[in-house]
C-alpha cells in the first residue's frame, strides 16, 4: 500500500509544475492564441497528474470514480470553451502573433 | 494535514494570484476571460487536494460544481459578451 | 486564532471598499458590483463569527443566514441590472454624474 | 371565532397565495386582486377583534420556541399597525381597481395599462404580505427578509409606470434600499455575533452597553433611516413617490415608509431603550426638526402637485422623529400613544391625498399646481377629499394629527424641553402654508376648466374621502385604538365591541 | 495548522480585498466583471477554509457562475445600447462632451468626498476595533440546534436550520426570488434572437454533454442536502446553470416553452411551500410545524419543488425579460408603450 501512496505523491509532485508552467505561459506568451495553448494544455495535464496521484492514494473506489468524472468534465469544458474563445477571437480579426 | 497537500495547495493559489496579473494587463477581453478559466482548473485542483488533505469528501462535490460553473462563465463570455454573432 | 483576525480584516476591508465604491463610482453597473462586494464582506464576517476549529462546534445559523443573503443579493442584482439597461436605453446616460444636466434639460422641455 | 394566531397566519399566507394565483392566472387579475384585498382587510379586522379578547401572545412558527425558531410577537403596537395597513390597503386597492379600469378604457383593447395592472396586483399583494409579516415578526433576521421584499416590491411598483423619470427614480431607490439592507444586515450580524440571539424580546433582556453594541446599533439605525428617508438621506423619496402611478404613490407614502419607522420605534423605544444614551435620541430629534423644516420649505417651492405631497411626506416623517426624544423623556404612555396616532393619521391622510391627486391628474391631464384653478367644478369630491386630508395633516383640532401633536406638546412642556414643542408648532404652520397654497387653487371658483372628457368613476373618489374622514375623526375615536396599544386592553371590552362592527 | 495552510489563509485573506479594490478601480467595465467572477471563485475557497461547505457550493454556483453570467449579459446589452446610441445621436453626444466644463468632469465635489471618506474611515476603524475586541458569544445557537437535531428529520444541520427551525425565513426567501422574476418580467421583454442562430457543432455537443450532467448533479445536490452539504438552493443554482447554457446555445426547444408552463414552473416552489406550511396547520400544529416522524419526507418534498422553481427563476432572470406572449397581444403593448413614453404622459 505504501508503494501506491508514494507513487501518488510523485504524481502530484509532477502535476504541480504543469500548473505553474501554465500560469507562466499565460503571463509570458505574446498573443491570445498561444496563451490558449498554455492554459488549456498545461493545466489539463497538470490536473490529470494530480487526479491520478489522488486516485492512487484514495481508499474507496467511488472516490476514484468521482475524481475521474471531475477530470473528464474539466477536460471537456475547457477544450470546448478554448475552441469557442479562439473562434470568437478569429472573428474579431485578432491576428495570430508571428516572429516578424 | 500532510505537508504535500498543503504545499501543493499553496503553489496552486499562488498560480491563481499570478493569473490575476493577466486579467489586469490583458489587452483584449479574451485574455481576462482566460484567467477566469485558469481559476476554474486551479480551483478544482486545490479543492481536490484539500479534500484529501482534510479528509473531507464534501469538497469533491464543490470541485464538481466549480468545474461546471467555470465552464458556464467561459461559454457565457465566448457567446454573449464578445460579439458572438456566429455560434 | 490568526485565521479569525485575518478573515475578519478581509471582510471588513471588502465592506469598506464596497461602500466606497457604491458612493463614489459614477457608472451604475459599477455601483451594483460594489453593492455585491459589500454583502460579500458582511457574509465573510458572519461566517467568521460562526467559525470553530473543529467541525462539530460550528454554529449553522449564520450559514443559513448567508445562504438566504446570497439569494437575496442575486435577486436584487438581477432587477438592478434590468433597470440599468432601461435607464441607459431611455435616458441615454448610464452615469448618474450627468443626471443633473439631464434634469435641467428635462425641466426646460417638460 | 378563530383565535389570534389563525388570523396572524392568514394575514401573511392569504396575500402570498393570491399573489401567486394572480401571477399564474393573469386574465382573472381584475377579480382576484380586489377579492384578495377584501380578504386581507377581513383578516386584519378579525385579528384586531380576537386581540381585544385574548390580549398579547407569542406564536412559535414551526413549533420551535424563541431563541431557535422564529416567533410572531403580537402586541398592541403591531395589531394597530396591521389594522392601519388593512384599512389603507383596502381603500388603495379599491382605488387601483377603478384607476386601472379607467386607464384601460374599452375592455377589449389591452394597452400598456393592461400590462401594468397584470403586474401591479401580484407585486402589491406580496408587498402587503411582507408589511403584515414585518409588523408581526419578532425575529431580527426575519425582519431583514421582509424589509428586502418591501424594498424590492416598492422599486418594481415605482418602475411600473414606464416613464424615464420613474425608471431613474426606481434605480436610485433600489440603490438606496440596497445600501440600507446591507447596513441593516451588518448590524444584525454583529448583534448575533456578540449576543447569539436573533429574537428581539430575548435580546432586550441580554443587552449591556459595549462598544460593538454602539457600532451595530449605528449600522442598524443608518440602514433604517435610509429606508425611512429621514432628512439628510431623503433625496431618493420625492422623485420616486411623485413619478410612480397614483395608487403606487399612495402605497409608498402611506405604508412602506412606516414599516422602517416602526422598526426604529421598536428598537429605540423597547429593545435598546435602557442601553441607549439620551444624546442619541436628541440627535434623531434634531434630524427630525431638519426634516420638518426642509420638507416644508421644499413643499412650498414645488411646481408639481405630486412632488409637493412627496416633500410633505418628508416633513411629516420629521414629526415622528421629533417624538423619539419625547418618548424617552416621558414616563407615561402618552408620548407613545401620540406617535401611534401620528403614524395612523398620516397613513390615512397621505394615501387620501395621493389618491385625490391621482384623480385630479387624470382629469386635468397635468398636475401643475398653478393651472389647477377651479377643478372643484369638475371634481368636487376629490378636491374635498384632498383638502380634508390636508387639514388633517396640518393638525386641525378633531383630527388624529392634532391629538398626536397636542399630546407631544404636553409632554415636551411637562418635561421642560420646550424647544421640541416649538418645532412642532413651526412645522404645523409650514404645513398649513403648503396645504392652503393648494386649497386656494383647488377651491377657488373659475368659470371654465379645460378638462379631459370621461368621468372619474366613484370607486376612485370615495375611498379617498373615506380615508380623509377617518383621519379627521381619528382624534375623537382615539380612545379605542390607544386602548389597544397598552398591550392588553384596559378599555372595558364591551366599550370596544360596541364601536367595532 | 501547518504553516503552509497558514500562508494559504494569509494569501487568500489578502487577495480578496485587493481584488475588490482593483475591481472597482479598473477603468474597463468588462475587466471589472471578470475580476468579480474570480472574486466569487476565490470567495468560495475562503468558505471552504472557514468550514462552510454549503455556502461554498452556493457561492460557487450563484456568486461566481450565475451572477457573473448576469453581469456579462447586462454588459452585452449596455454595449449594444451604446452602439445604437452612438449611431443615433453621435453629434449630440460629442457636443455634450465638449461643453461639460472641464473641472466638473474630474470630480464634482472634492470637499464633500474627502469629508465622507474621512467619516467613513473613522467609523470603520471604530468598527474594526470593536469587532476585534469583543469575543464571540459562546456557542450562540449551535448547541440549541445540535440539541434539536433529533426531531428535525435531517442530518445536515444547515438544512435543518434552513427548512425546519427557521423554515419561515426560507419561505419568504423563495418569495423574494419570485418577486425578482415578477419584477424583471414586468420591466422588459426578452430580446428576440433570430431563428437561424443555430449553435455551432462544438457548442451543440458541449450542451448535449453538460446539460444532462448538470441536471443530475442538481438532483444529487438536492438529495444529498439532507445529510451533507447541498440542498435546494445549491441544486436550484446548478439547474439554473443548465438553463443558462440552453439559453446561450439558443436551443429551439427553449423558445417553444409555452409561457403558461413557464409561469407554473416559476410558481411551483413557492406555492408548494405555502400549501405544505398551511397543511401542517390543518394537521394541528403551528405554521410550518412538520409532524415529527415524517419531517424528513416533508422537507425533501419542499426542497425538490423549491429547487425546480429556483432553477427556472434564476434562468428566467438571466433571460432578462418576460417571454413572448401570443404575437397579437404583445404588438399592441409595445406600440402603445412607445407612443406614450415619447410624449412623457402618464400619471
Amino acid at each position: 500500500m505504501a508503494f501506491l501512496h508514494n507513487l501518488g505523491t510523485i504524481c502530484i509532485l509532477i502535476g504541480i509544475p504543469f500548473f505553474v508552467s501554465g500560469t507562466i505561459g499565460l503571463l509570458r506568451f505574446p498573443d491570445i492564441y498561444t496563451r490558449l495553448h498554455a492554459l488549456t494544455k498545461a493545466d489539463n495535464v497538470g490536473l490529470g497528474f494530480v487526479v491520478l496521484g489522488l486516485a492512487l492514494q484514495a481508499e474507496q473506489w467511488n472516490t476514484v470514480a468521482r475524481l475521474l468524472l471531475i477530470w473528464l468534465l474539466v477536460l471537456v469544458a475547457s477544450s470546448a470553451s478554448c475552441h469557442l474563445v479562439a473562434r470568437a477571437a478569429l472573428r474579431k480579426k485578432i491576428q495570430p502573433w508571428s516572429r516578424s | 494535514m500532510n505537508w504535500l497537500y498543503s504545499t501543493a495547495a499553496l503553489c496552486l493559489l499562488s498560480a491563481i494570484v499570478a493569473g490575476l496579473l493577466r486579467i489586469l494587463r490583458g489587452p483584449t477581453a479574451a485574455d481576462s476571460m482566460l484567467a477566469a478559466q485558469l481559476f476554474g482548473t486551479c480551483g478544482v485542483a486545490i479543492l481536490l487536494l484539500l479534500s484529501k488533505g482534510l479528509d473531507w469528501l464534501v469538497l469533491q462535490d464543490i470541485a464538481l460544481v466549480f468545474a461546471l460553473l467555470a465552464a458556464l462563465a467561459a461559454v457565457a463570455f465566448a457567446l454573449r459578451t464578445w460579439g458572438g454573432t456566429e455560434r | 486564532m490568526s485565521t479569525i483576525f485575518l478573515y475578519n480584516f478581509s471582510g471588513l476591508a471588502l465592506f469598506a471598499i464596497g461602500l466606497h465604491g457604491l458612493i463614489r463610482s459614477s457608472h451604475l453597473l459599477r455601483k451594483i458590483l460594489a453593492a455585491n462586494l459589500m454583502s460579500s464582506g458582511i457574509f465573510l464576517i458572519m461566517i467568521v463569527g460562526a467559525y470553530g476549529p473543529d467541525q462539530a462546534l460550528i454554529d449553522p445559523v449564520p450559514h443559513a443566514m448567508v445562504l438566504t443573503g446570497i439569494l437575496v443579493s442575486i435577486s436584487t442584482t438581477a432587477v438592478a441590472l434590468v433597470l440599468v439597461c432601461l435607464v441607459q436605453e431611455t435616458t441615454n446616460r448610464a452615469l448618474l454624474l450627468q443626471k443633473r444636466k439631464r434634469e435641467q434639460r428635462g425641466r426646460t422641455d417638460a | 371565532m378563530p383565535d389570534t394566531p389563525f388570523w396572524a397566519v392568514c394575514l401573511v399566507v392569504v396575500p402570498l397565495f393570491f399573489a401567486i394565483i394572480c401571477f399564474v392566472r393573469s386574465s382573472l387579475v381584475t377579480f382576484l386582486g380586489p377579492l384578495a384585498a377584501w380578504l386581507n382587510a377581513l383578516a386584519g379586522l378579525g385579528m384586531t377583534l380576537s386581540f381585544v379578547h385574548s390580549g398579547p401572545l407569542r406564536y412559535a412558527i414551526g413549533g420551535w420556541q424563541a431563541p431557535l425558531g422564529i416567533n410572531f410577537s403580537i402586541d398592541g403596537l403591531s395589531v394597530l399597525l396591521v389594522a392601519m395597513t388593512a384599512v389603507t390597503g383596502l381603500s388603495v386597492s379599491m382605488y387601483a381597481k377603478g384607476y386601472f379600469s379607467l386607464r384601460i378604457g374599452s375592455a377589449g383593447e389591452i394597452n400598456r395599462h393592461g400590462h401594468q395592472r397584470a403586474y401591479f396586483w401580484p407585486v402589491w399583494l406580496l408587498l402587503w404580505a411582507a408589511l403584515n409579516g414585518l409588523f408581526l415578526s419578532a425575529d431580527l433576521f426575519n425582519i431583514y427578509v421582509t424589509l428586502e421584499i418591501i424594498g424590492l416590491a416598492a422599486v418594481v411598483l415605482t418602475a411600473l409606470s414606464g416613464k424615464p423619470a420613474a425608471r431613474l427614480a426606481a434605480m436610485r431607490y433600489l440603490l438606496v434600499s440596497l445600501l440600507g439592507s446591507c447596513c441593516y444586515l451588518f448590524g444584525v450580524a454583529l448583534l448575533y455575533r456578540s449576543y447569539g440571539i436573533l429574537d428581539m424580546t430575548a435580546l432586550s433582556r441580554l443587552v449591556s452597553p459595549a462598544p460593538l453594541l454602539w457600532v451595530s446599533l449605528a449600522l442598524l439605525t443608518t440602514g433604517l433611516l435610509l429606508k425611512t428617508a429621514l432628512f439628510p438621506l431623503h433625496f431618493w423619496l420625492p422623485p420616486a413617490h411623485a413619478n410612480a402611478l397614483a395608487p403606487v404613490s399612495a402605497i409608498l407614502s402611506g405604508l412602506v415608509v412606516k414599516a422602517s419607522f416602526y422598526l426604529i420605534l421598536r428598537l429605540w423605544g423597547e429593545v435598546f431603550a435602557q442601553v441607549l444614551p439620551f444624546a442619541a435620541y436628541v440627535l434623531l430629534g434634531v434630524l427630525g426638526c431638519g426634516a420638518v423644516l426642509w420638507g416644508a420649505v421644499q413643499a412650498l417651492l414645488q411646481k408639481r402637485l405630486k412632488m409637493l405631497i412627496a416633500y410633505s411626506t418628508v416633513a411629516q416623517l420629521g414629526y415622528l422623529f421629533i417624538a423619539l426624544p419625547l418618548i424617552r423623556l416621558d414616563p407615561g404612555p402618552s408620548a407613545r400613544e401620540a406617535v401611534i396616532l401620528l403614524i395612523m393619521a398620516h397613513a390615512c391622510a397621505k394615501s387620501a391625498m395621493f389618491m385625490a391627486a391621482g384623480s385630479i391628474f387624470l382629469k386635468a391631464g397635468h398636475d401643475r399646481i398653478d393651472d389647477l384653478d377651479g377643478i372643484k367644478e369638475v371634481l368636487p369630491v376629490s378636491s374635498f377629499a384632498f383638502v380634508l386630508a390636508g387639514v388633517s395633516l396640518m393638525g386641525f383640532p378633531p383630527s388624529g394629527g392634532f391629538l398626536g401633536k397636542w399630546l407631544l406638546l404636553g409632554v415636551s412642556l411637562a418635561s421642560g424641553q420646550w424647544w421640541w414643542g416649538i418645532m412642532l408648532v413651526i412645522g404645523s404652520l409650514l404645513a398649513a402654508g403648503y396645504v392652503y397654497r393648494i386649497a386656494c387653487h383647488l377651491l377657488v371658483f373659475k368659470a371654465s376648466f379645460s378638462s379631459r372628457r370621461g368621468s372619474i368613476p366613484p370607486v376612485m373618489e370615495w375611498p379617498a374621502v373615506l380615508l380623509a374622514v377617518l383621519a379627521m375623526i381619528l382624534g375623537l375615536l382615539a380612545g379605542y385604538p390607544l386602548g389597544l396599544l397598552e398591550a392588553g386592553c384596559p378599555v372595558p371590552i364591551h366599550a370596544c365591541l360596541e364601536v367595532m362592527p | 495548522m501547518t504553516d503552509a495552510m497558514g500562508i494559504f489563509d494569509i494569501m487568500l485573506a489578502l487577495v480578496l480585498p485587493w481584488l475588490g479594490w482593483r475591481l472597482l478601480a479598473s477603468p474597463n467595465l468588462f475587466r471589472a466583471v471578470v475580476l468579480f467572477i474570480s472574486l466569487g471563485l476565490l470567495m468560495s475557497l475562503a468558505w471552504v477554509r472557514l468550514h462552510a461547505p454549503d455556502v461554498a457550493l452556493a457561492e460557487a454556483a450563484i456568486g461566481a457562475g450565475l451572477t457573473g453570467a448576469l453581469f456579462l449579459s447586462a454588459l452585452r446589452r449596455l454595449e449594444r445600447l451604446r452602439d445604437s446610441e452612438r449611431r443615433l445621436d453621435y453629434a449630440e453626444k460629442r457636443e455634450e462632451e465638449q461643453n461639460l466644463p472641464p473641472e466638473k468632469r474630474r470630480k464634482s465635489k472634492p470637499v464633500a468626498y474627502v469629508l465622507a471618506l474621512f467619516l467613513l474611515s473613522v467609523f470603520l476603524l471604530l468598527l474594526g476595533g470593536a469587532l476585534l475586541k469583543t469575543p464571540v458569544a459562546p456557542g450562540r445557537l449551535g448547541p440549541a440546534v445540535a440539541g434539536q437535531m433529533g426531531q428535525s428529520g435531517v442530518q445536515s444541520r444547515v438544512t435543518a436550520v434552513l427548512l425546519n427551525f427557521r423554515g419561515y425565513d426560507t419561505l419568504l426567501e423563495v418569495m423574494v426570488l419570485f418577486l425578482a422574476a415578477l419584477g424583471v418580467w414586468s420591466l422588459t421583454r426578452v430580446r428576440q434572437t433570430p431563428q437561424e442562430k443555430v449553435p455551432g457543432p462544438v457548442l451543440a455537443t458541449l450542451v448535449r454533454l453538460l446539460v444532462p450532467l448538470m441536471i443530475t448533479v442538481a438532483g444529487y445536490l438536492v438529495w444529498i442536502g439532507s445529510s451533507r452539504a447541498g440542498g435546494a438552493f445549491q441544486g436550484g443554482a446548478v439547474l439554473a446553470a443548465a438553463g443558462v447554457l440552453l439559453l446561450l446555445a439558443n436551443v429551439t426547444v427553449v423558445r417553444q416553452i409555452p409561457s403558461t408552463l413557464l409561469r407554473w414552473a416559476l410558481v411551483l416552489g413557492p406555492l408548494l411551500f405555502l400549501l405544505s406550511a398551511v397543511a401542517c396547520m390543518s394537521i394541528g400544529g403551528n405554521l410550518l410545524e412538520y409532524p415529527r416522524q415524517s419531517a424528513g419526507s416533508w422537507i425533501l418534498l419542499i426542497e425538490s419543488a423549491t429547487a425546480v422553481s429556483i432553477g427556472v427563476t434564476l434562468a428566467a432572470l438571466y433571460a432578462g425579460g418576460r417571454p413572448h406572449e401570443p404575437a397579437a397581444r404583445e404588438a399592441i403593448v409595445d406600440k402603445s408603450a412607445d407612443t406614450k413614453v415619447k410624449n412623457g404622459e402618464g400619471a
